[in-house]
């Protein structure tokens, strides 16, 4: 049975995201280094004597509790096949510019942005959130693209209507009068750019 | 409750999460329930108080007021018999704001359970997950990654972003809807028609253009302006329908 | 001293990063349903007995392991700054209406408190706990609302049904479905006349 030194200290070894040196918990527990050093040894054999599936481990210099590397053939299933990577700033800016200008050409997404905007495009591509949606009937022809219905599940939504529409955008996110200004004009900037 | 234990208790306006709230308060300060109250009387005591803050120069937030109004409204009906004899055929106004105290009341309840929970489960810690343990170069997407916000700040940011060099050009804000109509007002005599672009001059701010071309196209929905554009591009007309506009209507 | 099925389903309770519901462990552990509830209360005592400050946490649907309340006090000291502050009264009410009425408009929810919720719902918005849920089919197709599996955690609720005072609320809510319908329509009627 866990005395509460202990206890304190096996809650900070389990909720942590990184080690906790010795020297932390001393600091975070008033306790000395050594009822420290002790206190963790006793969370060990209190840990292996109930047969938990969780461990002390000695990393950088600090401890913290995980899951027992023997449990990694159920653990590691948890994880198996599924998301992990968000999508980064500049594919959800691309996609939203897609998602209100659709169908959009490249070059309307990158007036937008500002930036060269093609690695974007093409993950969004492979991560079937857009699809070409035809060519634009203008000089050179170029691709128009659209969001998909992969794009719709991954936001929870049952059609395009049910994005929120600009003004009720601005509701939420609370623009400023000049932002709204400032999209004004780049929006005519843009515009006058495909009439040239 | 006399004028002076009145003042004792007095209490700060922004305490109070809207006019229920204060409602609420002065039924509960005296003592009464919420099924069995007297418009009069309540009518009575939250116009002191909306009064006294008044008084004490505090802001007041619209809601108050309009519940102010609608309190004073009640209570002068209920002292005409006539009114009176003619509101017994639809819904008493007082039993539909005294249920909606009554609901109101049960989320203000909720909400405080709902505190509770928040500060046991607050001092709950989880551990980190071990995902990153296990995967380490997955890059598939599920549903509920991103969310809408997350889109939509996507877009926020990019409005930030894009903010072009500084140019010798103060920004301005753009002009409510209420001041363009009354500008609009006055600008526009009934039945004359006029230029959009020369009814703005020449070198209107580009605000200011779209201040006004938004309210121009509002009060085409309204039916009180018609708006003409011969050909794509070509200049607009406007002229007035309506005689007077009631801006607030 | 727990047996090889508890110490399985522990080390997912452990790992995961959101709640692990009762058909995912047993489809992970190969075991069955009742299987699985016996190992989990079998972990909630062995940790008990031995002191642990961890428990296991019946939230949004599933399970999880978490440090028991008792030690936040010194947990939270690691997370210090990085921790939201309390939600305001004015989030909590709109909460409150939103969770019960779901899916809700903001102007379903501002006519019950009779206040604007508009910086309210941003906050929720942003903390994850309210999301958008759709559109209602009615004139001007407002924005629908809804709480999150975030809400329930940080509520510790296990689903919807365990929202306080349930059965009065629902009582309460049925009665006046109508006025907060035709206070609802008001208060969109107003809107629409600001339009910027």
């Amino acid at each position: 049975m866990l005395d509460q030194l202990a206890r304190q200290i096996e809650a900070l070894l389990v909720a942590t995201d990184s080690p906790v040196t010795l020297n932390r918990i001393c600091e975070l527990t008033g306790c000395g280094t050594e009822s420290a050093e002790q206190a963790v040894l006793r969370i060990e054999a209190e840990l292996s004597s109930g047969g938990h599936a969780m461990v002390v481990a000695r990393l950088a210099g600090g401890y913290r509790i995980v899951t027992d590397p023997d449990l990694g053939f159920v653990v590691g299933q948890l994880f198996e096949g599924k998301r992990h990577s968000k999508l980064t700033r500049a594919s959800l800016e691309t996609l939203a510019v897609i998602a209100y200008r659709q169908p959009a050409t490249r070059a309307q997404v990158e007036a937008v942005r500002g930036v060269n905007s093609d690695s974007a495009m093409r993950t969004l591509l492979e991560r079937d959130l857009i699809k070409i949606a035809g060519r634009q009937e203008s000089p050179g022809r170029p691709l128009l693209y659209g969001t998909t219905a992969r794009f719709l599940e991954y936001f929870g939504l049952d059609n395009l209507e049910h994005l929120p529409r600009m003004d009720e955008m601005e509701n939420l996110l609370k623009l400023s009068a000049d932002d709204i200004e400032r999209m004004a004009s780049e929006l005519s900037g843009e515009e006058s750019d495909q009439i040239l | 409750m006399s004028a002076d234990s009145q003042r004792a208790c007095r209490i700060n306006i922004e305490d109070f999460e809207g006019p229920l709230d204060l409602l609420l308060f002065l039924i509960r300060r005296d003592e009464l329930d919420v099924t069995t109250i007297y418009v009069a009387e309540v009518a009575d005591q939250y116009l002191e108080y909306i009064r006294e803050a008044e008084e004490l120069n505090l802001d007041i937030a619209g809601e108050y007021l309009v519940m102010a109004a609608t309190l004073t409204r009640m209570k002068s009906r209920m002292l005409l018999p006539v009114e009176r004899a003619l509101m017994e055929e639809t819904e008493d106004p007082m039993e539909t704001l005294m249920r909606h105290l009554v609901l109101y009341k049960a989320f203000k309840e909720v909400a405080s359970d709902l505190r509770e929970n928040e500060s046991i489960w607050r001092d709950v810690f989880t551990p980190p997950g071990e995902r990153e343990r296990y995967k380490e170069d997955i890059i598939e997407t599920d549903p509920g990654q991103a969310s809408l916000l997350d889109l939509l700040l996507a877009l926020e940011n990019m409005t930030e972003k894009n903010v072009p060099p500084p140019r010798h050009r103060v920004r301005k804000p753009l002009l409510s809807l209420t001041d363009c109509v009354n500008v609009l007002d006055k600008l526009l005599p009934a039945n004359v028609s006029r230029d959009f672009a020369d009814a703005l001059g020449k070198n209107a701010r580009q605000a200011v253009v779209v201040s006004f071309f938004v309210a121009v196209l509002e009060l085409v929905k309204r039916g009180w302006l018609t708006a003409e554009q011969r050909y794509p591009f070509a200049d607009i007309t406007i002229k007035r329908k309506e005689e007077r506009w009631e801006v607030n209507a």
